[in-house]
């Protein structure tokens, strides 16, 4: 729920997606955001401090993109949701705090407006290559949620989800969108409040003194308790227990990473959101997400038109990965085609996955630039022919 | 009776506590409850964040909110704390290390901006945790894990580096000072605005032993000793070269300034109370 | 009502940094998403800001979902740089529409299967005192000429896009550039091209049922 | 019946690591070594002259590991 | 080949894996280091500070890991053979300039000692849970050659290997140790000046005015030139031309980091190195490598005692997989076991290279210990009889 | 003859370069390399090291072996580069937001460390190649892209951080101070040891606009009419308040320390020749 | 025949912005603004008394285009 | 040589931080490694510095490569501490080898199947001068009982393993060591466990041939 009634524009709206996204945090009730300028992703930052100060929250821009998502960590655990925002380079910069959260189980959102790199790459331009560093871009294991948005409208409706996936899941979720979608304009509209379900902050329910703030509850999620209010949480980054003190032996880690890589994995079905375009007859299936899921729809409309019965599977969640998907496709059609903006990265998952009789094929670039639908088409063509 | 008088401020369960025998960070962490006790604060709404390091487990040994954050990033987190949540009142506690080398451009910022939270930073000229290696704040000439040839650089004033960068209170003691201490720590406690306070050290187990300078307790004698009081002096005077023989301790800079978010420039729209979760 | 039959439109708006070209685009789609009830999607082709590099926009108008969003064979042309007119030009459909403010773009003598509408709007808006809103000239020029919007609906999308302080301005630069067009090429001139539009449901608002 | 001091040290002898420094710096000298050690073998203050003690707690403040304390007696 | 007679500790030792990699490093002809400590990482760079100032080198501690490794890029740059040494976070913190030395195509070499995480973890503990943010840690598309010692003497031998490799390449090489390899120790031989072939830095024979720093000469890696020397080079990290000129175009973009991802991917063969045991009869293959390859390298000898007819293939390289090596045995063995300290790393690229007839089974756990042979010894029986 | 008699120290391919009409980068640049005429400097060993931004572009234009780094990370490839190749003079060339918010911590432990590198900081008090958001130096009250009811931070004072830190030189100039800043900056290349140069310079596109105070020229005649030289002046004390109406600039300070690895204590084991590859 | 002003000075159309800081703070006047423009638009100075020039490259050394420069003549 | 019949021999050495247990590992790793030719591996559980936190070496010999590098079962415990006398002893094989200071640990009255070994180190040490050298009155005290290795090339590896001014020092401790063990239990003494070796080469140096 929305606490003040500014907070929410409701209505129809001409909007980019960075303005999208920034407004879907506002209405999934986050108040904080700390940031650091960085192209593409800057406006998103620079919508909530002008938006936010009006809500009485806060935004600030902190001196780099470690003290950002640090600051963003200290304000979820004060009580806030927070999220921030950020591309390529301060992404990298935010690893070894994505796992500190992921440790340390904090419900907290992160933007990646995935431009060209490595390294500064082309600061103006669309690309879709952190993907696998969103998964594996911190060490050890652990799990994230990612989202992935193709159009404006769904950077409003996926920023409110990433809110309540984090709190359901008390995992970092990070929303990937791409240069293009960050900076493309569409239609969006903002439904009332009524029609949006925001999940809260669950705390604890047991008292203080019988507390422990790592026992797992439902689903393998231990409850969080408000800060301030005698329940004298320990939070850390090292090895812990269920009291979440330190504990250095193998088997309070191994119980622990696995504990909250289960909530994940084992709750993936409930978690991962895909969409299918004409699928079911399908002997060819262009897998794609973000931007180039676009593109990719409109290659599969065009070979349909010529009589090509092919279809398209759309990642909303990249991760986890709708592997059992995946797989059910690859037992039943000639072809997965995965369409992204890099050299191969979730095409590495998929093909992983396709253990059927699919053959899997990429098709990408090193970004810049969004597939045109016409490649698009006669990979499928191709395709067809096998 | 067998408790010990501060043991409600303390994860007992917890103790006795990971520092080596004549390591002078307990006895900080003692001096911290007692100001706690003399604040007045409730130990509800107290908050207290470290880093990484052997100072940087104070946040696991107090009875309080504690918060083990990451290395060099205790400050970034307690200033998401405090700002999230402005009923709680913040501590930053950690090592030279953290809070200096790694973190060092975090204190700059916070500083500057005078975010509303205290740091008691405790200097052992060393870094501790890892076994011994070069600090920002290690006297040239020492020897050090990193620097078995002895080091050359020039040591960090911390008191100086905090005060040019903004802090409004700022204070130097030894561990050996517990009541100054406990009573600085007191005042910083019920004072708003980015308060700073140098703890010096013994780091026996590795700092003092390499350096042939004794143990725990020829290091406090050596505290007791040529430790002068000078309140008020200026931190860029505020010296402790082992050379001179004399260690400044006092509180150095006491002032008032516009603490972030509360800015009257913003104020009306950038409200103080709390963030709605 | 955009006239369906010219749907899908492919639009590009080009010229430098600081011109309001990204701004136009804006008020543009807003009109047709909001107030024509369009689909519409703006994408900008992105640099350092304000710099006076090269800078455009692209804006497809169509009657259901927009999957592509970006224009490679443009129906309407504006540009309001050299450069921009060269870059662009040439990818315009046979029949297209090219726009430009006479000033600053010089176009050879001969171009064919092409129709040209140009407009002083550097000149005009320097005579309303505000170079800055020769942007909104160059917009009321483009409604005039192609027809494509209700005069209403992008005056409201304008009146909604520009700093309050300037509105009055910017509305009577709109009407200038509008007027202009009509003086020199009549009322309600269309453009030639014609579109064949799909019908498809306007992308709506997604509710994800998995919290 | 004899006079009870007014103060009495406590050592948490588990928690006491054997710095000394509340031996050292006790103005009194009331604490001192007697080689005796507790189970994790480090050497523990003994209480060499209780009456002496002015019950200034600077021994229980300067301790590191909170195991020494005073306590303040009802003088009869 | 080693300026300095001082430097080559010629002869048999016991040492420790971290002061073999510094040994490897001084042999290599590494004279310059930037580290931060980080345990178990942390003797590397005191070693290298006690032994390389007395052969005229220079080993500094920076204030952070970001500036560490930067320090290294910019040595290399100046002319020297660089490297630092790190752990888990550090390595978290190093993986934008990771990405800068991919783009710029830096000669460097990156220690990890991997503990047990995420975060701060276990840090006195041994894990292999950074493999794939080895692969994918830094944003966008590059590529890096990691190896994995498992014993001292590999230590040497590889550090060795990665500078030549760095040099060869003009890549990140990483050396993937484990907590473990780190601080075991046993036998190691330092051979002679003339028995180590060192790969010097090869600088362009073109005359200043000619010279384009990223052409790409040899195998599609480009010539250095030695910085001092009027060749007036310009090194970004922006996408660049063959001049080293930003160029902002998806063109560029899609030229350069095809070609410096290809020099490493067409030339794969030449980079892999693996080992096998046992493998020519093998029905059950166990995949490993650094130390958990030698508790696997005691299962497949005991299941042989058994009569099962278990192999090994430890992977020496890392990055680039041995992609090729398993597809082969996948069509001709019955199962592939992956052993590994992490809950799924290199297994997934296993599984996913692994399209023929064998099952792919994983064997792991989130580290902290070392697996028991018996367990890998079980996995095997039961594979044995699938 | 139409060659300007500066070209040959420039990458003149890749003019005209990418500042707006009226930023004084380009001016700041052109002081440079007066500056490098005037040292007598070969220009074969001298070295310049950016960071990223409008200023991080410098190393792209200049005609030396040049390296655009990552954003806040010059100073420590600087670092790398200088100790591995002593032959070289290496200058630092960025701006305020990457040398001191995001490379603050650099800044300080190099200018401690007294690392022989030269530091060029355009200060434009915003962060111009991302569109003009707050900066370290921002003054309180500016409107930016991150602050649209106005900034309420303390602006950072980078001579006196500079010099508190350990540099020994320290100055500052605006870029109408075309001819001081071309001796000073030459006066910098020919010392050693750690010296920072704040250069004050128009961002007529984001931070004068929007904050309505006119444009480059505006701007060069605010710096012009309202500069104080003064040498010598106390860091702490030189301000540039705006509300002030005064710009101290100057060289502040000047000094001699043991420059990093060329000191005593350790040159026997450390030495000072060039690395070998 | 004519004599000779001592110094010359010469813009370099296509590299000006028109930033006109040469103009601006030219101490002698040389420099002024005629409303010409160059290919990208940009205004460029003119010189409006070539005569006065002392040569001070006051111009020169602002520019931040190197746009504009000084040559000394031999003067006959 | 070490008697082949005892490999391999698998050896556990633990005590507290600060007592020269790791030390003690390497002197009689790199004594095996270097001057019986045998393969040693040394590994070490590992802690925070010093802080008199619990600390292992577990030593392997073998006369051909170790492939698993920890001890599961030692055939000789070493404990330096009552703490690492109760974690490891259960651990020892039937007939294994039980090596403690006297004075730092007090095992139970009735130890079955077990040769128990008692030397005073610490007390010895302080007689010395220094408690630093008890390590080495132990590895003396080892290598005797033990006999698993010659003297002379534990003295030499103790010689290359010790800061040299304390080397005296070091080495009177050892031999003091060693003299009890012949004292008490008669001159080389070998425990009663037997193990059997494999032949396998040597681990050697690996050259990788793609440069
Ligand atoms: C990113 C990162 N780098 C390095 C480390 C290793 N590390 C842990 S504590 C520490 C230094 C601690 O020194 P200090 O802050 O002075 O604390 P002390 O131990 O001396 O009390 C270091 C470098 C780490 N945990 N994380
Ligand atoms: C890690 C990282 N974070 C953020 C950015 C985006 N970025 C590029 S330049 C810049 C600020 C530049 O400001 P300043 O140093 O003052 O230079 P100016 O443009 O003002 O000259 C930022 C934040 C980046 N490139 N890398
Ligand atoms: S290592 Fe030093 S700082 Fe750390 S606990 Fe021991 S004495 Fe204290
Ligand atoms: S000060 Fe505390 S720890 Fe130290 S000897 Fe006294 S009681 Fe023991
Ligand atoms: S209370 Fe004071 S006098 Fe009494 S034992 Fe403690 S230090 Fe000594
Ligand atoms: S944005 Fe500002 S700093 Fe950047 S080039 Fe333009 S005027 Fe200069
Ligand atoms: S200073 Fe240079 S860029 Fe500016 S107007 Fe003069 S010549 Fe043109
Ligand atoms: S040289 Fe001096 S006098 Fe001549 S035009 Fe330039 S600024 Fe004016
Ligand atoms: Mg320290
Ligand atoms: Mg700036």
């Amino acid at each position: 729920m929305c606490a003040e009634p500014l907070a929410l524009l409701t209505g129809v709206h001409f909007m980019d997606g960075n303005s999208a996204v920034c407004e879907g945090a506002i209405a999934a009730g986050c108040r904080f955001a700390a940031g650091y300028p960085i192209t593409p992703s800057t406006e998103i930052m620079e919508r909530f401090a002008s938006r936010v100060p009006r809500l009485g929250g806060i935004c600030i821009q902190m001196e780099d993109e470690c003290a950002s998502i640090m600051a963003c960590i200290g304000a979820v655990w004060g009580g806030a949701k927070a999220f921030t925002a950020t591309s390529g380079p301060g992404f990298s910069l935010m690893m070894e705090s994505i796992g500190y959260a992921a440790m340390t189980e904090t419900p907290l959102v992160v933007v990646n407006v995935q431009r060209a790199g490595p390294s500064t790459g082309l600061p103006t331009m669309p690309a879709q290559a952190d993907m696998l560093q969103a998964r594996w871009g911190s060490h050890g294991d652990y799990r994230v949620i990612a989202l992935c948005p193709n159009s404006p409208q769904e950077c409003f409706d996926l920023a409110i989800k990433a809110f309540n996936l984090a709190e359901t899941w008390r995992v970092p979720v990070l929303i990937m969108m791409d240069e293009v979608v960050a900076h493309m304009s569409e239609r969006v509209v903002i439904p009332t409040l009524s029609e949006i379900a925001v999940v809260q902050r669950r705390y604890t329910q047991v008292r203080p003194g019988e507390y422990q703030p790592y026992r797992p509850a439902a689903r393998g999620v231990p409850e969080m308790a408000p800060v301030g209010k005698g329940f004298f949480m320990h939070v850390t980054g090292l090895t812990h227990d269920a009291k979440g003190y330190p504990a250095m032996d193998p088997e309070t880690q191994d119980a622990l990473v696995r504990r909250f890589t289960a909530k994940i994995d084992s709750n993936a079905d409930d978690i991962i959101v895909y969409e299918e375009e004409e699928i079911a007859d399908a002997e060819v299936v262009v897998v794609a997400y973000g931007i180039t899921s676009r593109a990719a729809a409109a290659a599969v409309e065009e070979a349909r038109a010529l009589g090509i019965p092919a279809g398209l599977l759309r990642l909303v969640t990249a991760w986890p990965f709708p592997e059992k998907k995946v797989r059910e496709l690859s037992g039943r059609v000639k072809a997965l085609i995965m369409v992204e903006l890099n050299l191969g990265q979730m095409f590495l998952e998929m093909d992983r996955c396709a253990k059927g009789g699919a053959q899997s094929i990429f098709l990408g670039h090193a970004g810049g630039s969004i597939h045109r639908p016409e490649a698009i088409l006669m990979a499928i063509q191709k395709a067809a022919q096998l | 009776m067998n408790s010990h008088p501060s043991d409600s401020y303390l994860r007992t369960d917890r103790l006795p506590h990971l520092w080596c025998p004549g390591c002078g960070i307990g006895a900080t962490m003692n001096s911290f409850v007692e100001a706690v006790k003399l604040s007045g604060i409730s130990r509800k709404s107290l908050a207290v964040v470290s880093g990484i390091g052997c100072s940087g487990r104070v946040a696991g040994y107090l009875k309080a909110d504690s918060f083990h954050t990451t290395h060099g990033r205790a400050i970034p987190f307690a200033t998401g704390l405090a700002l999230a949540n402005p009923g709680l009142r913040v501590a930053v506690y950690s090592g030279e290390g953290d809070l200096v080398a790694i973190g060092g451009n975090h204190l700059l910022h916070a500083a500057r901006r005078n975010v509303n939270i205290m740091v008691v930073c405790i200097n052992n000229f060393t870094y501790g945790m890892t076994g011994g290696q070069l600090a920002p704040t290690t006297p040239i000439g020492s020897i050090t894990a990193t620097t078995p040839y002895g080091s050359t650089e020039m040591p960090c004033n911390l008191v100086n580096l905090a005060a040019s960068a903004g802090a409004v209170f700022v204070a130097r003691w030894t561990v050996f000072h517990v009541r100054q201490l406990a009573c600085t720590m007191a005042e910083a406690l019920v004072r708003r605005g980015f308060s700073f306070i140098e703890v010096l050290s013994p780091c026996p187990t590795l700092h003092l032993q390499r350096n042939n300078l004794g143990h725990g307790e020829t290091e406090m004698r050596y505290f007791k000793e040529y430790s002068r009081v000078a309140n008020n002096t200026s931190p860029v005077e505020a010296g402790l070269d082992r050379r001179d023989r004399k260690i400044i301790v006092g509180t150095f800079v006491k002032r008032e300034r516009a603490v972030f978010f509360d800015s009257p420039d913003s104020v009306t729209l950038v409200r103080k109370k709390k963030v709605k979760a | 009502m955009i006239p369906p039959h010219t749907l899908p439109a492919r639009i590009i708006i080009s010229g430098l940094g600081g011109q309001g070209v990204i701004l136009a685009g804006c008020i543009l789609g807003r009109a047709a998403a909001l107030y024509e009830r369009t689909a519409a999607t703006l994408t900008r082709s992105f640099g350092p800001a304000a710099r006076g590099s090269a800078c455009s926009a692209q804006l497809i108008l169509d009657d259901t979902l927009v999957h592509y969003p970006y224009v490679d064979k443009p129906q309407v042309l504006l540009a309001l740089s050299q450069q921009a007119f060269e870059q662009y030009a040439p990818l315009l459909v046979p029949g297209g529409v090219l726009i430009i403010d006479e000033h600053l773009v010089k176009p050879p003598a001969a171009l064919s299967g092409i129709s040209l509408y140009a407009v002083p709007a550097t000149r005009y808006a320097e005579v309303l005192g505000n170079r800055q809103v020769a942007n909104s000239i160059v917009v009321g020029f483009f409604v005039a000429v192609t027809g494509l919007f209700a005069r209403a609906s992008v005056e409201r999308a304008l009146r909604e896009s520009v700093p309050p302080g300037t509105m009055g301005l910017n509305l009577k630069a709109f009407s200038c550039g509008y007027s202009h067009a009509i003086k020199m090429y009549g009322e309600h001139h269309t453009f030639s091209g014609r579109f064949e539009g799909k019908a498809r449901a306007v992308q709506g608002n997604k509710q994800f049922k998995n919290a | 019946m004899k006079k009870k001091t007014r103060y009495s040290v406590r050592i948490i002898a588990e928690r006491c690591k054997g710095c000394m420094f509340c031996v050292s710096f006790c103005p009194a000298g009331v604490l001192g070594r007697d080689g005796t050690a507790n189970a994790r073998g480090y050497p523990l203050p003994c209480i060499a002259s209780a009456a002496v003690c002015t019950g200034c707690a600077l021994c229980q403040k300067l301790c590191p590991d909170f195991a020494i304390f005073i306590e303040s007696n009802h003088v009869r």
